[in-house]
């Protein structure tokens, strides 16, 4: 198989980490900033994932496979980790979004705030 | 000694800075020994004297913190209005000022590595 | 007991990980019993660190490989590169553990009357424990990803604990902030672990030292490794968050949280000294450091006398402390090339800030635990609405003067003792950073007068006329952290020379590190 | 609460989703999946009920208790296997070659055993245990807690 | 401002990111510099963990710290969230 053209799976997980900062950096929803977190994540784990690719290669599984090429095991795992932080992460945040709510009625980052300077 | 700190230009040792301080109290003790005899406590010698006025009570003899260097910050009206300016307790920008920072640091790191 | 200190670096970490599994279950059964695990794990832990770092002091690097079929063997057999887990413990992140084992128990002895009235003490515990774990696990581990894994165990962890009182919003808007900080710092380090991986293909921190090239890739890796952990730090102009979280948490929280910011402190140091060392534009990242570092100490110690929060107020200080380390070790950094201005004061200037790292540990945790103690009497963090407390609070009143002096550097207490040694070092490199911090120091002193007598001074307030001196294991905790700040103050270059010099130099020799995991000859 | 119909698919598509959980947790070591993944499954299922139902009824028959004894049990089982290989080292996979799970399979590509693995398939099914637990007990308590009532620990 | 600065410092770090990951800096997609770890376990794993998923020895075995850490985390998490959504209503000794 020839090459991909711009490496094309890491321009887009660049990208995405892109978009999801812009989301986060000028969205004032609390929701859509954990979406953004939520997209950054995923931005990451893309990248991760398919640093281990290897042309033609298979699954890394013997399982009743056709001889050939293997892609990399490291990063498959590497991101089925991150993956499962980032699930944690995202439902900490949501209870505490939750409870911000139900103290202060409000999801903007800027009215729900109490604490400055 | 397991007290001797060599830091740089001298020394530094605490039990002989210990030493000297428990020395100056006895000399200050000695000097306070000499004072004015005739004082006695839980008199009119010990109450507060404010120009003869009536003195205030606990909660308003108190000084806040409030009130505490208010001339230090008068002074540094102009310093504290511009550090004050970035804290704005808002989420988005403390993720504004890392990906500022960040940019700065690698711009940095490049320019120097071309340097060299 | 010599298997015991074979499997130490492992066991340090997974036995409050054990712990904390059995707290839940247990604690449903008998409050008692749940107290007694956490103080007897953490205290089996302590003993277990110390254990291993005489065992270092003595025979060096200590090195563990998980899963091996013998836990020295790092490399399978016949091949070159490390493909397992390996723990490696040298001398500075013993000196980490060791300040990380005393300050958590001090917390958890503090935690067992500070929040004896609140609910869902179990998961409390329970996440008190884990990150204990993180934190052990961020300064032992030798592998990149895992420093990641256990750098969001302690955060997680800590953002749930910060949240811990529910009733009031300021608590949780706190730990919001501080997993969304958490979060995106913890993301851009593993990117940049990704971008390690995709040159090298290799996980481990003394395999990559041994093969890093210093590329543009490298360069990229290296900004948002650096920055993040900054940020984790609480390095201005980062450190917005840092009080915000800071404030709201539990007083035994903030303690420990101070020591996982100096746990992110220490992974950035192993970051620049040990994973770039050989390869890195020494001055560059050592200025860098320093620029920071100046602004830190700068901007923390003025916020903080306009404070008018008592715990907020501490914090800002705990960042403008902060900024003496990164000064200290920048400008160790900024000469790590130079062999010659490295002896002459590089090594002094990284010992200081590494010593100010143990004293900060020691009177920091011991400050917020005396403004946990205010909050616990007056039920509020607000220094307007305190006064003449002394009359009631005796005990805390000492420590706090003990506290007081140690962080403004009044000898013959400890915080003088590090002071003077990145003052005296740094002093040599350039006098701008030396006058700063002497600037900073009475700054520091100042406010931490200011606020000594709008809380304790004063005649007694009637709203606090009745009540008494908070429980008895508050005063215990921080009564431990006191006498670790008398042991620090009576015998300095004793200190100094078992625990801090051997940090500065594992953190300067990147050699022995490499060698430890690869086996090859410098 | 949904509808009559909704409820009956609902429960009817709760058994193939237990035992599509189940194969993906427990073929782990063989095919795609482990621990999480089967676990995940499961979860969504225990979503799909709460969707169905609402979280009152769910509450009647799943408790936090249980579920976080169940997580605690998961936890202890994992740390404990990785506990038992410290004869040689931490987290040594000492099941290899033993009657228990032991058998290797033949190199490169064969049809697959389940009998192989080691400690793998026993730590996937605690993973298993943990996740479905642990996630189940999430939603279940952000459903609880913004239907009004709050849970009890 | 805000809104220029911060579109400014985003696309200079996106920029870098961006260009960091192009060929001539990155490697082509597909073609790996290196590999020896990877090949490593791709060609013992079955020998040494017995698993004909290589994907799972490496969580299960070859980096089972990391597992551990992981569900260590799935635990945390829970652990918050039950602890963060608990009742307020008693007041004595909870949980």
């Amino acid at each position: 198989m020839d090459h991909i053209p711009f490496n094309f799976p890491f321009l887009a997980a660049a990208l995405l980490v892109g978009v999801s900062f812009y989301i986060i950096i000028f969205k004032k929803n609390l929701i859509k900033l954990i979406m953004g977190v939520a997209m950054l994540a995923a931005g990451v784990n893309l990248f991760l994932v398919s640093l281990g690719f290897r042309a033609g290669g298979a699954a890394p599984i013997y399982t009743n496979v056709t001889e050939g090429p293997m892609v990399m095991p490291v990063p498959q795992a590497l991101t089925l980790t991150s993956i499962v932080i980032n699930v944690a992460v995202l439902a900490l945040m949501l209870t505490m979004v939750i409870h911000i709510y139900r103290h202060t009625g409000s999801l903007d980052s800027e009215k729900s705030r109490k604490m400055k300077g | 000694m397991t007290s001797i700190l060599e830091s740089g230009y001298a020394f530094w040792n605490p039990i002989i800075w210990i030493i000297a301080f428990v020395v100056v109290m006895v000399i200050v003790y000695f000097f306070r020994r000499r004072g004015q005899k005739q004082y006695k406590k839980d008199t009119a010698q010990a109450r507060i004297f404010l120009c003869g006025e009536e003195v205030p009570e606990a909660g308003q003899r108190h000084i806040r913190v409030g009130n505490i260097y208010w001339g230090f910050f008068e002074t540094l009206k102009e310093y504290y209005n511009q550090v004050l300016r970035p804290h704005t307790g808002i989420i988005n920008d403390y993720i504004l000022w890392f990906v500022a920072v960040t940019a700065i640091s690698v711009i940095v790191l490049l320019i120097a590595g071309l340097a060299k | 007991m010599a298997a015991l200190i074979t499997h130490s670096p492992i066991l340090i970490i997974a036995i409050p990980l054990l712990a904390a599994f059995l707290t839940l279950p247990i604690g449903m059964a008998s409050k008692k019993a749940r107290n007694a695990l956490v103080i007897v794990s953490l205290t089996f832990v302590a003993f277990l660190v110390f254990a291993l770092a005489r065992d270092i002091s003595i025979n060096g690097i200590h090195i563990y490989t998980l899963g091996a079929t013998s836990p020295d063997l790092t490399t399978p057999t016949g091949f070159m590169v490390p493909v397992r887990i390996i723990l490696e413990v040298d001398g500075m992140s013993i000196l980490m553990g060791i300040i990380w084992s005393i300050v958590s128990l001090a917390a958890a002895i503090y935690s067992l009357s500070h929040i004896a009235s609140e609910t869902g003490q179990n998961r409390f515990y329970t996440l008190l424990l884990l990150m204990v774990t993180g934190g052990f696990g961020m300064m032992f581990t030798g592998d990149l990803f895992n420093l990641f894994v256990f750098l969001e165990i302690a955060s997680i962890s800590g953002a749930a604990l910060i949240a811990f009182r529910t009733r009031s919003a300021d608590t949780q808007e706190g730990g919001f902030k501080y997993i969304v900080v958490s979060a995106i710092a913890g993301l851009m380090v593993l990117f940049a672990i990704g971008l390690l991986y995709a040159q090298y293909n290799l996980l481990n921190i003394g395999a990559l030292a041994q093969v890093i090239q210093y590329t543009t890739l490298d360069k990229i890796a290296l900004a948002l490794l650096l920055i993040a952990f900054a940020m984790k730090t609480g390095m201005v102009p980062l450190h917005l968050w840092f009080p915000d979280a800071y404030s709201v948490a539990p007083a035994s929280i903030t303690g420990m949280l101070v020591i996982t910011s100096h746990a992110c402190m220490y992974a950035a140091f192993r970051v620049c000294f040990t994973l770039y060392g050989g390869v890195i534009d020494a001055p560059v990242v050592g200025w860098i450091l320093i620029v920071f570092g100046l602004l830190t100490m700068f901007v923390g110690v003025t916020m903080a006398v306009y404070q008018k929060d008592v715990m907020r107020f501490m914090s800002y200080h705990a960042i403008s402390q902060l900024g003496y380390m990164w000064v200290g070790v920048g400008v160790g950094l900024a000469v790590l090339g130079n062999p010659a201005l490295l002896a002459t004061y590089g090594r002094d200037a990284i010992s200081g800030g590494i010593f100010h790292i143990l004293n900060h540990a020691m009177y920091k945790p011991l400050l917020f635990f005396t403004g946990g103690a205010l909050f616990h009497y007056t039920g509020t963090r607000d220094l307007t609405k305190m006064g003449g407390l002394a009359h009631k609070m005796k005990w805390t009143t000492i420590l706090y003067i003990i506290g007081t002096l140690s962080i403004s550097g009044i000898p013959p207490l400890n915080g003088f003792s590090s002071k003077i040694l990145i003052y005296e070092s740094v002093f040599r490199f350039n006098p701008i950073l030396t006058i700063t911090g002497i600037i900073v120091s009475i700054l520091t002193l100042a406010s931490f007068t200011k606020a000594f007598h709008s809380a304790f001074m004063g005649a007694e307030l009637p709203e606090y006329k009745e009540g008494k001196e908070v429980p008895k294991s508050m005063i215990i905790a921080m009564m431990i952290l006191a006498a670790g700040i008398v042991f620090i103050t009576l015998f300095p270059s004793l200190i100094v020379d078992w625990a801090i010099h051997p940090a500065a130099d594992a953190l300067i020799d990147q050699g022995a590190y490499i060698n430890a995991v690869t086996g090859a000859v410098p | 609460m949904l509808s009559k119909i909704v409820r009956t698919v609902t429960n009817e598509f709760m058994l193939f989703i237990l035992v599509f959980g189940f194969y993906i947790i427990a073929h782990g070591h063989l095919t795609p999946g482990g621990g999480f993944q089967g676990g995940a499954v499961i979860v969504s299922g225990v979503v799909m009920l709460l969707v169905a139902f609402n979280s009152q009824e769910l509450k009647k028959t799943l408790h936090e208790r249980v579920l976080s004894i169940m997580e605690s049990t998961g936890a202890l089982i994992f740390i404990a296997l990785a506990f038992a290989g410290i004869g040689t080292a931490f987290c040594y996979n000492f099941l290899v070659g033993s009657p228990i799970f032991g058998r290797i399979p033949a190199t490169g590509p064969n049809p697959g055993d389940i009998w192989t693995g080691g400690v793998i398939p026993l730590m996937n099914f605690a993973v298993g245990l943990k996740v479905i637990a642990g996630l189940s007990a999430v939603v279940l308590a952000m459903a609880l807690f913004s239907s009004g009532e709050e849970i009890e620990e | 401002m805000r809104r220029i600065t911060g579109l400014i410092a985003l696309i200079v770090l996106v920029g870098f990111l961006v260009w960091g990951v192009l060929p001539p800096i990155m490697h082509d997609f597909g073609y790996p510099d290196a590999s020896d770890m990877d090949d490593y376990i791709i060609q013992n794993a079955q020998e040494e963990t017995g698993s004909n998923n290589v994907v799972t020895s490496v969580v299960f075995d070859y980096r089972l710290l990391d597992t551990l850490g992981e569900a260590t985390i799935l635990f945390t998490a829970a652990m918050g969230v039950l602890l963060l959504l608990r009742t307020e209503k008693r007041r004595k000794e909870g949980s």
